[in-house]
């Protein structure tokens, strides 16, 4: 029975379907359709993929092994939470006037593109596809970030665009190399150019070649992934981009270029039997981390500030694969998970504040944000101390194994740089959502709209289900990502 | 049901209470009074059970062989909510739980000040969840859940010392307060780590006698890593600065169980990590507690001299008592170093049941400050005073805190000073180095904390209870409701208790101290069936605070008797307060609380760097002044040496960092060229 | 055989110069054209790598470059430089000389990072390294000038490097799925660049990035 | 305990205690060549104010009328506590050299508040400047007094007697001789005399402990003088018995031995006052901020002696 | 060294306290007259010199009684003595001046030409204070002699202490007031005060003329003419000001420590 397709296939309809219908309530209503059947394959495909290792369609050009089951997941549940919410969040913003029902159209027709391709990413087995996929939600997510037409939002824009591009230049001309590899081990017929034989031939491809590829690669991918020093793009558009995008931007789409990142760690592993691209990986996830934390402790932006948060967690996740050894891979994606759920109710919380101050500058919202839309100011706070990493919430169980596992495989040096860049973060979100939050309102500002507050059924569903997997991990959630470690770790 | 399961499912059930109190007060936010019965009803019956399954299983040595059970059944792989009932744990979760009644009983009258402006619900639950997660700090037998257990408490303590988050002051103790607590988890959490290590586990068992196991470098990392994460939640004093500034802005029920209770989670995490983790300590550790130890406890009590704040000077109180505690600890490290358990013994039972003096006359006092607070709506003393005559019961409570505090003879503040001169006196012989010298200094260093302690505590009951009344808000205080009273006087009851009979408590300790330095004192302390505390040696000097007491009421028929003789006929007029003739004393003629310490602030003027500044204003000539503005201010040399300094080095660093992201494009595509020009030529 | 590599060489040297011309001059509309000359010999190696290896699958991909990269393209570009009449690169990071000897430096560093792998190629000794000197140069073009359009016309000549790499590294060239692809990618990209620099150049009212710098910190 | 021992004790105390301030006041009066009041005159005093009406002012609480009580109480108990004649003291079993500091400091924290109470200025200064000297000076009693312990290795005070009573050479020892120092430094300090504070001044600006009781009056002051002089007598008898401990009557003395003990004891006693009297009439009071420095220097005292119990022997 | 020569000093001077009252009393300055004697029967019949030259009226003859000098209002500069064409004043060198009624100041009637002495306490009083008396002096707007006399009692040569009397700061541990000065206005108030701020039973002492009747100042309305106006006084020691001896001998004989025959006492 086919799996992988549908996935693919029904947002594409729902994108398109998008087009011809006129009323955005029935648009919004698609979106959530479309990733709620995501989400039903998805759940399908992992009892697949517990079932029979991979599963694959159309004679090995789609391919899903745990890992992509996974991701498919983490995209569809970000997805279905960002459609429910984006709703009633484009009702206020036409009512506001801040963007013309031209766009809104826009949003509903680019968001099941944009999750297509990610999902095209994951479940690609061709590395050329894969790279055709990531460059196909660069320039769907350009034009969700461009969606406000305000100077700002255009300059996030373009800069996304340009280094997004250049970067997926690098990361092809990476892959043009793993295939020149490739094709030097038999020249005369065309080797195909899938993921599952390249695995199966890596231990003869030429190394030199290989650590040229992987060098690319992580220069291009880690530019979509956002790891410092070519996330430069990352806080300008996360901030300007309207919230449910950033949502999916922050909560996803940096994941999916770390995993394409990934498949060549994985790749170039198997091949050298080396820490050649583990210590790379460890420079820039830690860079990444150490990075973030002052622009967090002096940030005057809301959004930026999230961006940030969200560089030091790509950052955490990149340098828990780094550490390669099965509980901190374990842990990454534990931590891949949780941040998948706690990252879009924060931005969906700064969009409410957004749409309510019309500003994102700690300055102009003060204090007291707590006393003007209670219900947001809960979630956001609910969701804030998920971000820093506090225990009733999820994040904390996979820093601490991440850390943990660091410091079994004796690397307690790198554990501990991990520990004070997480402090260090801590101390600047805390403080800065602190002054955000509590206190009295200051004089003049809107005054507390009693009405029903908006974006909740979306936040519920994330915190419910943080909550839920903080304290409860299901056994075939815990089989899967055993099943995707071993394979990154390259024991599988 | 032997004795371990009755102590286990009574704990169980205890901590089933704080949950259902936490459930019942935010399901009753609405109604503020139900919410308030309920929340703080749940946590009062908590504590109760608490106290029995922890004296129970204390009292007949279940302690020593309570294996650990699990609290229920963990659905996270690796992650066990063991809870091991052992002595040390029992211990603390006694001082908890015997808080956790009183505070709450005294809450139920206190919150209904917040009746109307604040959500007397969600402080009942926050309320509730400190105490749940500092019990399970407590009681906690592996390192993961001690961690989760340790952070849930810093939250809770978070909101609830923000609960009146209106003022910026409070949100910034607020945040000052998480952010060095935290600072601090994340050295426990490296601390723990190279545990686990080295063992293997998380669990506490397999972390007994480590570190004769681990190589000495990594071991005396690990000893400091737990000093400072321990350290900044005891309030020892580099890391202090959190505590004055955190506990005057809380609720006052909030700040007594923080200064009773919380920054006791840091003393038990000290006992538990230096006497039961980390095997025989080298000489450096202990002397460096001593030392830490006598340091904070003479800077807490001179701090606390300066301030004219009710609940900022009982904060530094909190701080000078730690160091009290912390002295005894460091004696007892270094005799378990020289090779003297029974001393070492000695030592830690004088920690120990100071930690528990404290956590009842430092909560007795804060309840004490919050019932003028709740009179008279503000903590500054200058505006007190007469409240003598109008909160009767206060007043009585808060003097018995104060005699308790500054450790006056029958009282239990005097006990555990007492053993804590004991054991720095028999600590002298134990070496030849000119270590042993550090006894009786720290001895010398103790007795002055303690001089100036009574020095702080005769000006703080007197400037607020005695004489008139400075301010309309004190001449108008009426006595606090009952429940609060109550709550007063059920740690009034403690403190006597502990006082008048500390060898019923020494057996207490029985199982603690078999369980950390395998000695067994209760014997050797107590003499006369139980009336005398002795020191330990034979001839070493004993006190009996039952005799004094006894004495004390023996020797009233003497001046009775010189009554009879004399005054019979002798009566006793009213009149006003001697003023040399002029026009009648006024309360702003009184000496208030900065006139009081105003000599201890000359003499040590070199650690205050006392500044006053005088602004005079004049029509015509300066000797005729029509407003005179008067102003001075104490250095908190941490604070303005230490901690700000840094703060601004971060800050400035930080915002020059931010130059980096300045928006140009060109720049951020350089910085990409260069990454990949360096990894071509370097990497390949 | 060596007649055709002796031919790609040539192709592959022309591209350098090509493109280093691109890096001196100022013009937008010459920029275009020269971008249009190299697609075209990049179209021609295609001819000539099928043409040996009789592979048909490339010569697709040669007459999918000749279409889209050599005549659509410029003509996409060229409209939208009539549309925002905008003709003058302004003042550049660089000046000439100076990126002149950038170029010189990068195309060095081309050979050193290519020299052990020149083993793969079977068609032209020695076009890895102008494929990697393109890409570098490319780059350093996109870092040199401030104009938006130029910015695109610099990422097409990376991206002309990559392709450019894939034909002389891979025996002959990637499957034909992954090349169509990559060159649609490449399309929709131009078209959204083109787009976004409509957009900047309404509210901008002028296309020079460097304006855009107000999201700091 | 023997009761006996202990009503014998606590009458002496109460008749001894006035007649040694009465004889400090007629000494200190010879030497300033004029005959002075009686020796015997504080009993008069005492007997008429006990007969005396009082004037409680209108602003005092309860703890005005129970600070006296708890003052001449807690004076009487370390009396008792402290070896006069006999060697193990009546009480000695209740509290050593620790629980006699602890309640002194008692005696003195009520009698503080006690000053407070009538919201006068005078009463809060005094009190004031009574609790920071005292606090001052605790650490140099303190250290002399773990000095001695240390050597005796106990804190009972007839303990340290025995020690220091078995070998006599220890009376030259220079540890005990600095202590000494020390201990008598700090005894000017807590009764008042003329270094620190004034005991016959009328200023009261310049009184210390004098301000506390300048409200009390009747019966309470009658039990605040005597309780002073109570204390005076036992830090007199403190001295004298750990540092000098000569004719002290054993544990199973008999009555010759108990009366030669006596004897001595009231030598030493007069001795001791001969000193404190010379040592008033030849010096002037130190302005107030001069006396931590003299406080400071019997620390140095006291931190010497401690020194000198392991490097001289 | 310093505390060596002290002492020495100290010591060979020995003790320099006056033997009285035990030893004879000092001798007066011969320009202290002492008490004065009034014999009315000497005065002739309408002879008013003596009272046009009293600075203070102290003198008075009504029209139909005998002549009466007044002793609390006498200042004793002896201008009557002088004045006297009779001499039926004169001083008689008496230094026991101090009584314990006011009208006992009255000397010309036909019985008490001299004064009385002063009696001693009530029974009750007397059995109190007689060992221990302290006094609280308040100086009630005097012009300072009075109370520098006064404090001269308090130095070695009469060294009051050794009879158990003392001043003191606090009017609480009083047992009676030393008042000098005419009690002016301003001290009224002060004077009250203190004197309510003394525990029962107290006595109270005016010493001076002004103390007693207003001295030079009596009649002005600034001044209320001495302490009996406003407090029950126990002991009247005139003089102006009183010399020490004087004040002495009211004080020891108002405890009674001096049996002395000789005149009667009131």
């Amino acid at each position: 029975m086919l799996l992988l397709t549908p996935i693919l296939i029904v947002p594409l309809l729902a994108g398109l379907l998008c087009l011809t219908v006129r009323a955005p309530r029935v648009m919004a209503a698609l979106g959530v359709l479309a990733f709620g059947v995501t989400l039903g394959l998805g759940l399908a495909l992992v009892r697949q993929v517990l079932a029979r290792g991979v599963v694959t369609e159309w004679r090995g050009f789609l391919s899903a092994d745990a890992l992509s089951a996974w991701m498919v997941l983490l995209i569809s549940t970000v997805s279905l939470a960002t459609s429910l919410y984006a709703g009633r969040y484009f009702e206020r913003d036409v009512a506001a006037g801040a963007v013309t029902p031209g766009r809104v159209r826009e949003f509903f027709v680019l968001t099941p593109l944009f999750g297509a391709g990610m999902f095209l990413v994951v479940l690609a087995n061709n590395l050329g596809v894969m790279w055709a996929a990531v460059e196909g939600t660069a320039l769907s997510s350009v034009l969700l970030v461009a969606l406000y037409n305000r100077r700002t939002s255009l300059e996030a824009a373009w800069k996304y665009v340009i280094l997004g591009s250049l970067g997926l230049a690098l990361a092809l001309m990476g892959t043009v190399f793993v295939y020149a590899a490739a094709c030097k081990r038999n020249p005369d017929s065309l080797p195909s150019f899938n993921w599952s034989y390249m695995m199966s031939v890596a231990g003869q491809l030429d190394p030199r070649l290989l650590k040229l590829a992987f060098v690319f690669a992580l220069i291009g991918y880690g530019t979509k992934a956002g790891l410092a020093p070519m996330h430069t793009w990352l806080p300008d558009a996360h901030s300007e981009a309207p919230s449910p995008t950033s949502a999916m931007l922050s909560g996803v789409s940096l994941k999916i270029a770390l995993y394409a990142l990934l498949r060549f760690h994985i790749l170039t592993t198997a091949c050298l039997h080396s820490d050649f691209s583990r210590g790379f990986l460890l420079g820039f996830g830690l860079f990444s981390m150490f990075l973030a934390a002052p622009f967090i402790l002096v940030q005057k932006n809301l959004k930026r500030m999230l961006a940030y948060s969200s560089l030091e967690h790509v950052g955490l996740i990149c340098t828990g694969f780094a550490l390669n050894s099965p509980v901190t891979i374990f842990g990454a994606l534990l931590h891949m998970g949780y941040h998948a759920l706690t990252k879009p109710v924060l931005f969906f919380a700064a969009g409410n504040i957004h749409q309510t101050f019309h500003s994102l500058e700690f300055r102009v919202i003060g204090p007291g944000v707590m006393k003007v839309l209670p219900v947001t100011a809960i979630a956001m706070a609910l969701a804030g101390l998920a971000a820093i990493g506090l225990p009733p919430f999820g994040l904390f169980l996979s820093e601490l194994t991440i850390l943990s596992g660091g410091l079994a495989s004796h690397q307690t040096t790198v554990s501990a740089l991990i520990l004070v860049a997480l402090l260090a973060s801590f101390c600047g979100i805390l403080q800065q959502l602190a002054r955000l939050l509590l206190g009295a309102r200051k004089t003049g500002g809107p005054a507390s709209d009693a009405r029903h507050p908006d974006g909740v059924p979306a936040m519920a569903l994330l915190l419910g289900g943080l909550l839920l997997f903080s304290v409860w991990l299901p056994a075939p959630l815990l089989a899967l990502l055993h099943q995707a470690a071993d394979l990154i770790g390259g024991r599988s | 049901m032997n004795m371990n399961d009755f102590s286990a499912t009574l704990l169980t059930c205890a901590l089933g209470a704080y949950v259902a109190g936490i459930v019942g007060a935010l399901l009753f936010q609405r109604a503020e009074k139900l919410a308030n019965g309920v929340g703080f009803g749940l946590a009062a019956a908590g504590g109760v059970c608490g106290i029995f399954a922890c004296a129970s299983s204390l009292a007949t040595g279940a302690a020593t062989a309570s294996q650990s059970f699990a609290l229920f059944p963990s659905l996270i792989p690796y992650v066990r909510f063991g809870l091991r009932a052992d002595a040390l744990g029992c211990f603390f979760g006694m001082v908890v739980s015997l808080l956790g009644v009183a505070l709450s009983i005294y809450s139920l009258g206190y919150v209904r000040g917040y009746y109307g402006h604040k959500n007397a619900g969600v402080l009942g639950a926050f309320f509730n969840l400190l105490l749940l997660a500092t019990t399970l700090v407590f009681l906690a037998d592996n390192a993961f859940f001690f961690l989760i257990a340790w952070e849930l408490m810093a939250l809770s303590a978070y909101c609830l010392v923000s609960f009146e988050h209106e003022h910026a002051e409070t949100r910034n103790a607020g945040v000052l307060f998480f952010i060095m607590s935290h600072l601090g988890t994340g050295c426990l959490i490296l601390g723990f780590l190279l545990l686990f290590q080295a063992s293997g586990s998380y669990g506490f068992e397999g972390f007994h006698a480590l570190g004769d196991k681990m190589p000495a470098a990594r071991r005396n990392v690990v000893f400091l890593l737990f000093l400072i994460g321990f350290g900044v939640k005891a309030g020892m004093v580099p890391l202090h600065i959190w505590l004055p500034a955190a506990h005057p802005v809380a609720p006052s029920n909030v700040s007594a169980l923080m200064s009773g209770v919380l920054i006791k989670t840091g003393i038990y995490g000290l006992a538990r990590v230096c006497f039961d983790f980390l095997g025989t300590p080298p000489n450096w550790w202990g002397v460096t507690v001593l030392t830490l130890g006598t340091i904070s406890a003479v800077l807490g009590v001179l701090y606390a001299l300066m301030e004219h704040d009710l609940k900022r000077l009982l904060a530094y109180h909190s701080i000078e008592n730690i160091g009290i505690i912390l002295m005894g600890l460091g004696a007892a490290l270094m005799f378990l170093h020289s090779g003297h358990p029974v001393l070492a013994s000695l030592a830690l039972i004088a920690g120990l049941y100071h930690t528990l003096n404290h956590a009842v006359f430092k909560a007795l006092l804060f309840l004490g400050a919050g019932a003028v607070l709740h009179a008279t709506h503000t903590r500054n003393m200058e505006d007190l005073g007469g409240l003598a005559k109008r909160m009767r019961w206060t007043t009585l409570c808060f003097l018995v805190g104060a005699v308790a505090i500054s450790a006056l003879p029958p009282l239990n503040g005097f006990v555990s000073e007492w053993l804590t001169y004991q054991s720095l006196l028999q600590g002298f012989g134990t070496t030849t180095s000119l270590i042993r010298l550090m006894f009786p200094l720290s001895g010398a260093m103790l007795a002055l904390t303690g001089a100036l302690a009574a020095a702080c505590f005769v000006k703080a009951f007197g400037v607020t209870f005695l004489g008139q009344p400075r301010g309309d808000h004190a001449r108008q205080a009426r006595e606090v409701p009952f429940p609060m009273l109550l709550g007063q006087g059920i740690l009034v009851a403690a403190c006597v208790f502990l006082g008048l009979f500390p060898t019923v408590f020494l057996k207490l300790f029985d199982p603690l101290t078999r369980q950390l330095t395998g000695q067994q004192l209760s014997q050797q302390l107590t003499m006369a069936d139980g009336l005398v505390l002795s020191g330990g040696p034979a001839q070493g000097g004993t006190v009996s605070t039952p005799g004094i007491a006894l004495m004390l009421l023996c020797l009233l028929p003497v001046p009775l008797t010189l009554w009879a003789l004399f005054a019979r006929r002798a009566g006793t007029r009213i009149g006003p307060t001697w003023d040399c003739g002029q026009r009648g004393l006024t309360p702003q003629m009184q000496y208030t609380a900065t006139g009081f310490s105003k000599p201890l602030r000359m003499i040590f003027k070199a650690l205050f760097r006392p500044r006053r500044e005088v602004q005079r204003e004049y029509d015509f000539s300066p000797y005729f002044t029509t407003t005179l503005r008067f102003e001075s201010h104490v250095e908190e040399v941490f604070q303005t040496r230490i901690y700000r300094p840094l703060r601004w080095l971060v800050l400035r660093a930080s915002r020059r960092l931010r130059a980096l992201q300045a928006g140009s494009l060109q720049a951020y595509l350089i910085y990409i060229f260069v990454t990949l020009l360096a990894l071509l030529l370097f990497a390949l | 055989m060596d007649i055709g590599s002796h031919v790609i060489t040539l192709m592959a040297a022309l591209i350098l110069v090509v493109q280093l011309l691109m890096t001196a001059q100022r013009q937008l509309p010459t920029s275009i054209r020269l971008f249009a000359i190299q697609s075209l010999l990049l179209a021609a190696i295609a001819a000539v790598v099928a043409y040996y290896h009789n592979a048909s699958h490339v010569y697709i991909v040669a007459g999918l470059t000749l279409a889209g990269k050599v005549f659509f393209l410029p003509w996409l570009l060229n409209r939208l430089v009539q549309r925002i009449q905008i003709h003058q690169e302004i003042e550049p990071l660089f000046n000439a000389p100076t990126s002149m000897l950038i170029c010189g430096g990068l195309t060095l560093l081309g050979y050193v990072v290519a020299r052990p792998f020149t083993s793969l190629e079977r068609l032209g000794n020695n076009t890895l390294p102008v494929a990697l000197t393109l890409l570098l140069t490319g780059f350093f073009l996109m870092i040199n000038c401030r104009k938006a359009l130029t910015q695109v016309l610099a990422l097409l000549t990376v991206e002309n490097g990559v392709m450019l790499a894939a034909v002389a590294v891979a025996s002959y060239g990637m499957p034909l799925v992954v090349e169509l692809g990559i060159f649609f990618d490449v399309l929709v990209a131009v078209m959204v660049l083109g787009i976004l620099v409509y957009r900047i150049r309404e509210t901008f009212a002028s296309m020079d990035t460097s304006k855009l710098n107000q999201l700091k910190g | 305990m023997n009761l006996p021992a202990l009503v014998l004790q606590l009458l002496l105390l109460l008749l001894l205690a006035p007649l040694v301030s009465g004889v400090i006041k007629n000494w200190k009066a010879k030497l300033q060549n004029r005959r002075g009041p009686r020796p015997w005159q504080v009993y008069f005093d005492l007997a008429k104010f006990l007969r005396k009406d009082m004037v409680i002012s209108e602003h005092t609480s309860w703890v005005f009328g129970f600070a006296p009580y708890v003052v001449f109480l807690s004076a009487l108990l370390t009396g008792l506590m402290v070896p006069m004649v006999h060697l193990p003291a009546p009480l000695s079993l209740f509290g050593g050299v620790l629980a006699v500091v602890g309640l002194l400091a008692l005696g003195r924290f009520f009698l503080a508040l006690g000053g407070l109470d009538p919201a006068s200025a005078f009463g809060g200064m005094g009190s004031s400047r009574e609790m920071t000297l005292s606090a001052i000076a605790e650490p140099a009693l303190m250290l002399a007094i773990f000095t001695v312990a240390i050597t005796a290795k106990s804190t009972d005070l007839s303990q340290m007697a025995l020690s220091t009573q078995s070998a006599t050479w220890k009376l030259l020892n220079p540890a005990h001789v600095l202590a000494f120092a020390a201990m008598f430094v700090v005894l000017l300090a807590e009764t008042g005399r003329i270094p620190v504070d004034n005991p016959a001044t009328h200023l009261e600006l310049t009184m210390i402990h004098e301000a506390m009781l300048l409200e009390y009056s009747g019966r309470h002051l009658a039990f605040m003088e005597w309780g002073a002089s109570v204390k005076q007598l036992v830090l007199m008898t403190l001295l004298l018995n750990v540092f000098f401990p000569i004719g002290l009557a054993g544990p199973g003395a008999g009555a010759a031995a108990l009366g030669i003990s006596l004897l001595a004891y009231l030598a030493k006693l007069l001795a001791l006052s001969a000193a404190v009297v010379v040592v008033e009439t030849t010096n002037a009071k130190l302005r107030l901020f001069r006396v931590p420095d003299l406080l400071s220097a019997a620390f140095v005292l006291a931190t010497l002696a401690l020194l000198s119990t392991f490097l001289f022997h | 060294m310093f505390v060596h020569d002290t002492l020495l000093n100290r010591l060979k001077r020995g003790c320099a306290t006056m033997a009285y009252p035990a030893g004879p009393a000092p001798a007066l300055p011969e320009r202290h007259g002492g008490a004065l004697r009034v014999e009315a029967a000497k005065c002739q019949a309408d002879c008013a010199a003596c009272v046009a030259v009293c600075p203070t009226e102290a003198v008075t003859r009504p029209p139909d009684r005998r002549v009466a000098l007044d002793l609390g209002r006498c200042l004793f500069c002896a201008e009557c003595v002088k004045a006297c064409p009779t001499g039926a004043i004169t001083q008689t060198g008496d230094h026991r001046l101090a009584v314990r009624r006011r009208e006992d100041l009255v000397l010309g009637e036909a019985g008490n030409e001299q004064l009385r002495l002063a009696g001693v306490l009530d029974e009750k009083l007397r059995r109190l204070f007689r060992r221990s008396l302290k006094l609280r002096q308040v100086s009630a707007g005097g012009c300072n002699a009075c109370e520098a006399d006064t404090n001269v009692l308090g130095t070695i040569g009469w060294d009051l202490g050794r009879f158990g009397i003392q001043f003191v700061a606090s009017p609480r541990h009083a047992d009676g007031l030393l008042i000098t000065g005419p009690v002016s206005k301003n001290m009224e108030l002060a004077l009250q005060k203190t004197y309510a701020a003394v525990p029962e039973p107290r006595i109270v002492i005016a010493v001076g003329a002004c103390a007693i009747a207003g001295g030079p100042f009596v009649g002005h309305p600034q001044v209320h003419n001495g302490a009996g106006v406003l407090l029950p006084v126990d002991l009247f020691i005139p003089g102006c000001p009183p010399h020490p001896l004087t004040i002495l001998d009211g004080l020891i004989r108002l405890l009674g420590r001096l049996e002395e025959s000789g005149r009667k006492t009131g």
